[in-house]
């Protein structure tokens, strides 16, 4: 209260606490936003159209071959005053290349690296391989005077404040489990944030993070589920923030496994081999249903495939005789010329009659929402004579059961996807199946088509952002037609935000985009706090303490009378 | 000193009532030793816990009992407490439960003094070494938990607590019962050294007759919640039922028990089921057809004493 | 019929140090006999009482019966265990509350699996006094008085037909008026079925009332035995003559000071001795320090194990 | 001759309590030693590959795996691994947390403060109110007071702990109807919290809710125990001896009776240890409070079994040293079992 | 003989039930039980599992209390009343078995701890209180985890973690059931270990196992609710899992206090039951506290 300016100060709620300080280390989603604020990276997606954009590369030129890359260092200064050089990308790229430990976070993005070396403000990158995602790299770039003297990366917990960063905002304070404390950082490129401060503050119940957007202990809050979503209605201090999302949940149909030297592997249905059957269960899908009722009708039907429409530029959508739609009559249809009989139990047989159409469904445990679709989709396959059963599996065992032994029929599936799909993409090539011994992978579904590979191929060498999309929507079509996996929905990005703390803020698409859940630091650099007169913005710490010295005291007093009451019985019932 | 009048001492259970004690009538001059007997459940420890209002709270108490003049039955809260050891001290019968195993004796025999002498810690420890040696106990002892004693050695505390403020009246009951031969005779001789140098009246409750011919001067006969035969403690008994029980604890050497056990048939009385007329009739030797019928009451039997059978006295 | 030769019986204590709880003991009961065995708490009567049934492995020494050294395994335990019997101080607690009178006594004969349990049952009660015995069957326990519940478990040891009976403080915990009732039962069964029985107690009272013979036991040893006439008359030991001096009866008291010794750690010499009347009052000898005493004999002459008191026993013979 | 016997009576009790500490000490490294062997093959015996939970889906070429798998030293034979995971043990490593990448001790010692302050805050709250209510209705069964109490501790022993938060949270932190929300939503203390006295304030504040919900569902189980040793202790002669002394009611259950109740509840006590720790968990969930207790539902929702074992681990061998230390002090206070 | 023996159960039956009558509390609590049991046994004549389908969830999603539905309905439009019908199968039946699982385990363990006395008794009262130390709730959570969450897992996780305390307790009664004279009477008559155990030691500890069992049916309901909760228990609907359904859907700041209050005061009665019966069956059944009454 001793200062005359309040702080401006925004409150964050995330359900999801912080892993490590240590950018090399971290592997969360909410490490890696807040990684975005502190440190600046060589490009960022565009807040209009999420496109890669300067950040502390200012330009950067690609030789023809598209092997080397060449990236011109902005100058600007760390927030410890000292110059930002090539060297410093330089440093945390080769770190990442020559330290096992320093790959755990983002360790894929320099994979395909061949060297990396600076000259004054120059970067240059030379690759073993073209790639059309150079310009989306996830890593932060770290101030190498610093890091340098560090000497185990992998022990290092980085809990040195304040950090010396780049980006709009230098985390001051961190609290395990509890709360990041974020100061703006006024020598930044760009001009300083509008706001003083930025707390991100964890919960791990997420009714009470609800609760705490009510009651102002938080400002705004990301990645809500519908029902959290519906309950801050009629709240006339909080916007419900409702936009299209950056995932897509789809099923993974285990259409036939196979190793990366080809060979088969797990123990999937046979009938899921063949296109009809899978065509067939994607008829049995109503997914308006699964819409309105899984997801509160806060998502978007999926008549595509895994990118959603978020990303226009990539989004592809079935239309016409192509476009699969609820109909179980089809389906039993389609399922009935195939040969595949209803015997008398409404289940239906393989045409060779050895098995039934039973499968299993394989989803996580601890996963509402997935036990709830799996409902669903039991419901209706029944009608279309196949028995679906539920699987639960925790993560690891999920993980492993769907993506290296293939012991599953269908599984749920989804990706957040960046705003360069190719991550995505390449989950369904085939070199990204496991091999025999049952080691890497990364598949999403087994999926090893050569149309798929070629188109792959072609999209990848492709420098022409227009003609990259085309062949990219080819590849969803691919995937559409083909159904090694089904896509389901993409869920709406669901956030709130209390207008009477928060003027204003910019999302990411600056068009009905994404706020928390965005990829940069672009909302998080235009917050605007709503200047408020008197103290009250600070005055949560003092009237928290009378709260907590009033409550201290009635429960003083409370003992205090009930000590006397009991004096005064005391004397009264005393025995004989 | 104590008189009872007609004390009565009824427990309410939930399911009948249990009549412990019924009209119970009796005087203790100053100085004078009195000895209560009877067999298990006889009401003994009845009237003793009744004397200081000690009956727990199921226990509906009438008659009148009368200390130093005053009726302890409807003495107000604070006397009573005053009166409670001050004027009139206990020694339980089981001395193992009667202290309190987590509390130094010291502590214990000296607990009596602060509340009603309000003496100074320094008193009551030299007042405790004093009691300690007074029974024949090493001062250090005072330090000891009830546990590092011997039952001998504990009933002896029990003891120098009874005696602690210096009370008119100590009410023993049961003092030696669970006690070895040899202990149980110094503890004997220790409590009739006591009453002898001090003065002091002693009630002692015990079904042991022998034990308490030996310490007391008149003997009390109970049977079923009744007194049946009071009388000085020399002489012969009366009434049926206390010959009886003398005659359960042989002399050695008196060729008449010999090989010879006697004892009475039939089984002590349950207080909740009494049989009418005199409570006794059903296992006297000598019953008479009116005994079932109709009650006695104590009546002398030549000086001094009274028994309550219709063979004696008139 | 039952004898016990040199029996040492030890118990390992807290703390590691050892009991002797019985220290060297012979003893014989022999046919139709009734032997008291009387002396202070903790002198090891119980444990004598338990290792004569097998309850208890003696360290030492051994147990014959019929002259036939008692073997521990099981068949011959349970053998061993139709002939002799015991009968405990609380005869509440000796009877199992959830046991009706019935189950108690056919207890016996069920494990030993004879025939016409129910006869028998019956037949044990009655001759323990309990008549008409049909009348007790479905009792259980608490609905009997304590002279009733001590028939009972008289009954459920008659019930095997045993030629021993064991009893420790058989009658302890029952009103005085009952155990004269009590007592009178065992001697009668004495005569009627020329049942032996070993009597334990502490109390000289009733030794005097039912036994043909009594053993004093002092700390583990038995001090002096012999027909209950010479030693309750004409005590020899000094422990026996103080023992029979606290009798409130007796003229002229010895109170012995100190409490009841303890079996862990056992005098030299006489055990007797630092507790002794007589070696207070100086008319002790040096070997009642120092000279430990022979274990005495299991024989039914009188006799007595002291320094002091042997001359004068020998003397009177 | 007085002094011989005095030494010889008074030497034991120092010997009789090493001797019993050192028997408790003993007997504690056993259970502890069991529960690591216990713990190792309780979670080899977990499905699923480690080494692929760790990493989380994350693309890893064979070689990462490999390597990452002879990190873990889970190339070796499973004698090898044990006899590795106990000098690990022994040397207080728990391993490296798959999720934090850290050192799993790290992470527990960050964590075990703020664990510490609440259950210890909620121990002392409970035991003290549940021992002075118990030792209260149970002077006096039947009493009114003693109804009342054991009504509410019935009812509160019967009540799901994360329940009974959730319905705290709801009421008292988001405030319903005319119950304003004065507490805190989450966490063991303000972002902005301030120094001195007002931050202690803050994080009391903080506390209250979790506090109470912990304190709600142990106190009844205190209360009941407490009552039933008193009921207990009060039909016994030393009470009847203290009342026949003139002792005022009060005194006789303070001095007396509560006393020696106090003696079988505090191993009860301490058992019950294990039911806070256990409630902490859900608490420490339900109102995001920074403990051992969110650590461990954490690595039981990853799953994050390093962590998970480690934590496991460590909870178990402090409740396993804080009932020897109860036992040791049992053997303290009460002089019958001291010297014997 | 069985006649007599009959006999005497009833007399035996009629006197412990006019003991426990007195017991109004444990009365109450023995209507509650015997009506969520009747209610619970009768389900599957009146509904199927089909109330908890979501396909077939007619009415709207977080509906208040309404003729419709009584107590509302859940996220997906189903019922709350008649999940909580069917769920208290499932909760019921995890309670019943897991006690039974605990209480078999602890009473043989018990019972040779306490018949056994050398290295059998010390190894087994070591195990106890080694089990007993454990932090339950923690270890039913890892067990939970690693075996799955199926309801036979989640029965075996509660049953493993919880027997030692009944173990504790049967052994502290066979101790004491063993130092009574009759025991030494029976050995007398030349008793073995099965006759002892089986004849004395069990019948006595028996009463004292159904009071403790049927507490432990409580804590073993509790400690399901706690689990589903924490999310480890993959079960079909039982109260926890549907307390974990209104905690993940967010039901509390949906302001749908039905889906919370509902199953957790079902949790609240139907556990407070079992604990005034398993008292009220303590008081009237402890034979120490009898004896003290008669006394
Ligand atoms: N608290 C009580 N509640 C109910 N009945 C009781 C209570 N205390 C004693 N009684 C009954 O009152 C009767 C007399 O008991 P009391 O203790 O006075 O007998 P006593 O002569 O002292 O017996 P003992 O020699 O066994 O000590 C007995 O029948 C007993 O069962
Ligand atoms: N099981 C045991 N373990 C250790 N010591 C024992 C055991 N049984 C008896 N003792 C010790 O052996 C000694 C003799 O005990 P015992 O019970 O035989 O005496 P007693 O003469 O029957 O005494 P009482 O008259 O009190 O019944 C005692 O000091 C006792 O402490
Ligand atoms: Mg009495
Ligand atoms: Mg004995």
């Amino acid at each position: 209260a001793a200062d005359p300016a309040p702080k401006k100060v925004i409150k964050i709620g995330v359900t999801q606490a912080v892993d490590s300080m240590n950018p090399f280390l971290a592997v969360r989603l909410v490490t890696g936003s807040i990684q975005r604020m502190i440190y600046g990276f060589l490009t960022v997606p565009d807040s209009k159209t999420l496109q890669p954009s300067p950040d502390l590369a200012e330009s950067w030129t690609t030789s023809p071959d598209g092997l080397t890359w060449t990236f011109k260092i902005r100058q600007a200064k760390w927030s410890d005053g000292q110059p930002i050089t090539a060297d410093d990308a330089a440093w945390t790229f080769n770190k990442m290349m020559t330290d096992d430990a320093a790959k755990t976070g983002n360790g894929p993005a320099v994979e395909n690296f061949a060297s990396v070396t600076a000259n004054g403000q120059e970067l240059t990158i030379k690759l073993k391989a073209p790639q059309a995602s150079m310009l989306d790299n996830p890593v932060p770039i770290m101030p190498k005077h610093v890091w340098e003297k560090v000497k185990d990366i992998g022990k290092y917990d980085a809990e040195v404040y304040p950090t010396v960063g780049s980006g709009p905002y230098v985390a001051v304070e961190h609290k395990k489990d509890q709360f990041v404390r974020l100061e703006a950082n006024p020598d930044y490129w760009r001009g300083r944030p509008k706001i003083d401060e930025l707390q991100i503050i964890f919960y791990d119940n997420p009714a009470a993070s609800i609760v705490g957007l009510k009651k102002g202990d938080i400002d705004l809050i990301g990645r809500l589920n519908p029902s959290d979503f519906e309950s801050l209605k009629g709240d006339d201090n909080i916007v419900q923030w409702n936009t299209q999302g950056r995932r897509a949940t789809y099923l993974q149909v285990n259409h036939g496994a196979t190793t990366s030297d080809n060979k088969p592997i797990g123990d999937g249905h046979p009938a899921l081999k063949d296109p009809k059957v899978r065509t067939a269960l994607h008829y049995a899908i109503d997914k308006q249903k699964l819409v309105d009722e899984v997801q509160g009708g806060l998502a978007k039907p999926a008549d595509g495939s895994i990118i959603p429409p978020l990303y226009k530029d990539f989004f592809w959508e079935a239309s016409g005789a192509e476009k699969i739609t609820f109909d179980l009559a089809k389906a039993n249809k389609i399922l009935d010329d195939a040969g595949y009989k209803k015997g008398a139990d409404g289940v239906r047989t393989m045409p060779d009659g050895s098995r039934k159409l039973q499968f299993r469904f394989s989803i996580h445990t601890d996963a509402p929402v997935e036990d709830k679709l799996a409902e669903y989709l039991t419901g209706w396959f029944k009608e279309v004579g196949i028995t679906l059963t539920t699987k639960r599996l925790d993560s690891s065992k999920f993980t492993e059961e769907t993506g290296t032994t293939a012991l599953f029929d269908i599984a749920i599936s989804g990706w957040s996807v960046n705003p360069d799909p190719e991550e995505v993409l390449g989950t369904h090539l085939c070199s990204r199946r496991p091999t025999a011994s049952g080691d890497g992978g990364g598949t999403e579904s087994f999926y090893c088509d050569p149309t798929y590979e070629s188109l792959y191929l072609e999209q990848q060498k492709e420098l022409d952002r227009g003609k990259r999309a085309e062949t990219i929507k080819k590849m969803e079509e691919r995937l559409y037609t083909d159904a090694p996996v089904i896509a389901l929905y993409y869920p709406n990005d669901l956030e709130g935000y209390r207008k009477d703390r928060i003027a204003g803020i910019t999302p990411i698409p600056e068009d009905k985009g994404l706020l928390y859940g965005g990829s940069g630091y672009w909302p998080f650099y235009t917050l605007e706090a709503v200047s408020k007169d008197g103290a009250s913005a600070d005055g949560g710490g003092s009237s928290t303490g009378v709260i907590a010295g009033i409550a201290a005291g009635v429960v003083v007093l409370a003992l205090a009378g009930f000590f006397v009451l009991r004096r005064r019985s005391g004397a009264a019932d005393e025995r004989e | 000193m104590l008189e009872l009048d007609e004390l009565s001492v009824t427990y309410r259970l939930e399911s009948s009532d249990v009549p412990a004690v019924r009209g119970v009538s009796l005087q203790l001059a100053a100085g004078e030793a009195l000895g209560l007997a009877g067999e298990s459940g006889s009401g003994k420890s009845s009237v003793a816990l009744a004397l200081l209002r000690l009956l727990p709270r199921s226990a509906v108490v009438g008659g009148r009992v009368m200390l130093d003049g005053e009726d302890v039955l409807a003495m107000k809260w604070g006397r009573l407490r005053a009166v409670r050891w001050s004027s009139a001290s206990i020694v339980f019968q089981g001395a193992q439960h009667g202290l309190n195993p987590v509390q130094r004796i010291g502590d214990q025999i000296a607990e009596p003094l602060l509340v009603h002498r309000q003496a100074s810690g320094a008193d009551a420890s030299k007042r405790v070494r004093e009691l300690l040696a007074q029974v024949g106990l090493p001062a250090w002892r005072a330090r000891s938990y009830p546990h590092e004693l011997s039952g001998g050695q504990r009933q002896r505390v029990m003891i120098a607590m009874a005696l602690a403020c210096e009370p008119q009246l100590i009410i023993a009951d049961e003092p030696t019962t669970a006690l070895d031969l040899m202990v149980q005779a110094q503890v004997l001789t220790l409590i009739r050294k006591l009453i002898a140098d001090h003065g002091i009246s002693l009630l002692m409750i015990s079904h042991d007759l022998s034990v308490l011919a030996d310490v007391c001067d008149r003997l009390a006969v109970m049977y079923a919640g009744r007194l049946v035969e009071v009388g000085p403690s020399s002489g012969q008994f009366q009434h049926p039922y206390s010959q009886a029980l003398a005659a359960a604890f042989p002399t050695v050497g008196d060729p008449a028990s010999r090989l010879a056990p006697r004892g009475l048939p039939g089984d002590p009385p349950d207080p909740q089921q009494l049989p009418g007329g005199c409570a006794f009739h059903p296992r006297c030797p000598v019953a008479l057809e009116s005994c079932a019928t109709s009650d006695v009451q104590l009546r002398a039997s030549g000086a001094d004493r009274a028994a309550a059978c219709v063979l004696v006295g008139e | 019929m039952l004898e016990a030769t040199d029996l040492h019986v030890e118990f390992s204590g807290r703390g590691g140090r050892r009991a002797r709880a019985v220290d060297g003991v012979n003893l014989s009961v022999g046919a139709g006999e009734i032997v008291a065995l009387v002396g202070e708490s903790g002198c090891g009567k119980t444990t004598l009482a338990r290792t004569l049934l097998g309850l208890e492995r003696p360290t030492s020494g051994q147990i014959s019966y019929d002259g036939t050294p008692l073997s521990y395994s099981g068949r011959a335990l349970r053998a061993f265990r139709r002939e002799v019997q015991l009968v405990l101080q609380d005869p509440m607690g000796s009877l199992n509350p959830r046991h009706t009178v019935y189950e108690a006594v056919a207890e016996g004969p069920r494990i030993h699996r004879l025939p016409d349990e129910e006869a028998v049952v019956a037949d044990a009660l009655a001759r323990a006094g309990l008549r008409p015995p049909e009348r007790f069957f479905q009792r259980f326990p608490h609905e009997l008085s304590g002279g009733q519940r001590q028939r009972v478990v008289i009954a459920g040891a008659l019930a095997l037909d045993p030629k021993v009976l064991i009893a420790d403080e058989p009658v302890a915990s029952l009103d005085a008026s009952v155990r004269g009732e009590i007592l009178s039962l065992l001697l009668r069964l004495r005569d009627d079925l020329g049942l032996s029985a070993l009597v334990v107690t502490h109390d000289l009272g009733l030794a005097w009332n039912i036994a043909d013979r009594v053993a004093v036991m002092y700390l583990g040893r038995i001090v002096e035995s012999g027909p209950t006439e010479d030693v309750l008359k004409d005590p020899q030991h000094p422990y026996t003559q103080a023992l029979l001096s606290v009798l409130p009866e007796s003229p002229n008291r010895i109170v012995l000071t100190g409490e009841p010794p303890d079996p862990t750690r056992i005098p030299t010499g006489c055990r007797f001795h630092p507790r002794c009347q007589l070696v207070a009052a100086g008319k002790g000898t040096e070997a009642c320090t120092t000279q430990p005493l022979q274990v005495l004999p299991a024989t039914t002459a009188p006799q007595v194990s002291c320094h002091v008191a042997d001359l004068v026993g020998r003397d009177r013979k | 001759m007085t002094t011989a016997v005095e030494e010889l009576e008074q030497t034991p009790v120092r010997h009789g309590l090493l001797r019993y500490a050192a028997t408790k000490a003993g007997g504690a490294l056993l259970s502890i030693a069991m529960v690591i062997v216990a713990t190792f093959f309780l979670f080899r015996l977990l499905p699923g590959d480690p080494v692929r939970a760790l990493a989380q889906g994350r693309n890893m070429t064979p070689e990462q795996l490999d390597l990452e798998r002879a990190r873990l030293g889970l190339d070796k034979s499973i004698p090898e691994q044990f006899l590795h995971f106990v000098g690990q043990t022994l040397r207080f490593d728990l391993g490296v947390s798959y999720e934090y990448k850290r050192p799993v001790l790290d992470l527990i010692g960050e964590r075990i403060g703020s664990t510490l302050l609440l259950t210890g805050t909620a121990l002392v709250v409970a035991v003290s109110l549940g021992l002075w209510q118990g030792a209260r209705a149970g002077w006096k069964p039947g009493s009114k007071f003693d109804k009342v109490s054991t009504a509410i501790s019935l009812v509160l022993w019967s009540v799901p702990t994360f329940w009974l938060g959730l319905l705290l949270l709801m009421v008292f932190a988001a405030g319903i109807g005319p119950i304003p929300g004065i507490f805190p939503t989450r966490g063991s203390s303000s972002v902005d919290k301030p120094d001195g006295f007002a931050g202690v304030l803050d994080v009391a504040q903080h506390m209250v809710l979790p506090c109470l919900t912990l304190v709600a569902v142990v106190y009844a189980q205190y209360l009941l125990v407490m009552r039933s040793s008193v009921i207990d202790e009060v039909g016994q002669d030393y009470i009847t001896t203290a009342r026949a002394k003139g002792l005022r009611d009060d005194d006789i259950r303070r001095k007396h009776a509560v006393p020696n109740a106090l003696l079988p509840t505090v191993t009860l006590v301490f058992m019950r240890i294990g039911f806070v720790v256990g409630g902490a968990v859900t608490v420490e969930a339900i109102f995001s409070w920074p403990g051992l207790g969110q650590l461990f539902y954490e690595a039981i929702r990853v799953p994050d079994f390093t962590l998970m074992q480690g934590t496991f681990l460590l909870i178990t061998v402090s409740v396993i040293l804080m009932n020897t230390l109860a036992d040791v002090v049992y053997h303290l206070l009460d002089p019958r079992v001291r010297s014997a | 003989m069985s006649n007599v023996t009959w006999v005497r159960r009833r007399r035996a039956i009629g006197r412990f039930w006019a003991d426990f009558r007195t017991h109004r509390a444990g009365v109450a609590g023995l209507v509650i039980l015997a009506v969520a049991v009747v209610l619970a046994l009768l389900a599957p004549l009146f509904i199927d599992s089909s109330v908890t389908n979501v396909v077939s969830g007619t009415g709207a999603k977080m509906a208040p209390p309404s003729l419709d539905d009584p107590l509302g309905t859940d996220e997906s439009g189903r019922s709350v009343l008649l999940m909580i019908w069917w769920g208290s199968r499932t909760s019921l039946l995890i309670g019943f078995l897991a006690a039974l699982l605990s209480m078999v385990i602890g009473t043989v363990l018990g019972i040779a701890a306490g018949h056994f006395r050398g290295w059998i008794g010390a190894v087994i009262l070591r195990v106890t209180d080694w089990f007993l130390v454990l932090p339950s709730l923690v270890t039913a959570l890892v067990l939970a985890a690693i075996l799955g969450g199926s309801t036979a897992t989640i029965i075996v996780a509660i049953g493993v973690t919880s027997w030692p305390s009944t173990a504790r307790l049967i052994r502290a009664q066979t101790l004491a059931v063993e130092a009574r004279p009759y025991i030494e009477r029976s050995l007398a008559l030349g008793a073995g270990h099965w006759h002892i155990t089986t004849r004395h030691v069990l019948p006595n500890v028996a009463p004292l196992l159904l009071a403790s069992t049927t507490l432990e049916v409580a804590s073993a309901i509790v400690t399901e609710s706690t689990l589903a909760f924490l999310g480890v228990s993959a079960n079909k609907t039982s109260w926890g899992t549907m307390l974990r359904g209104s905690y993940d859907w967010g039901a509390a700041t949906a302001g749908a206090w039905w889906y919370i209050l509902v199953p957790g005061l079902c949790i609240v009665t139907v556990v407070m039951a079992f604990t005034l019966c398993g008292r009220a069956l303590e008081t009237v059944l402890n034979p120490r506290l009898r004896t003290r009454a008669h006394a």
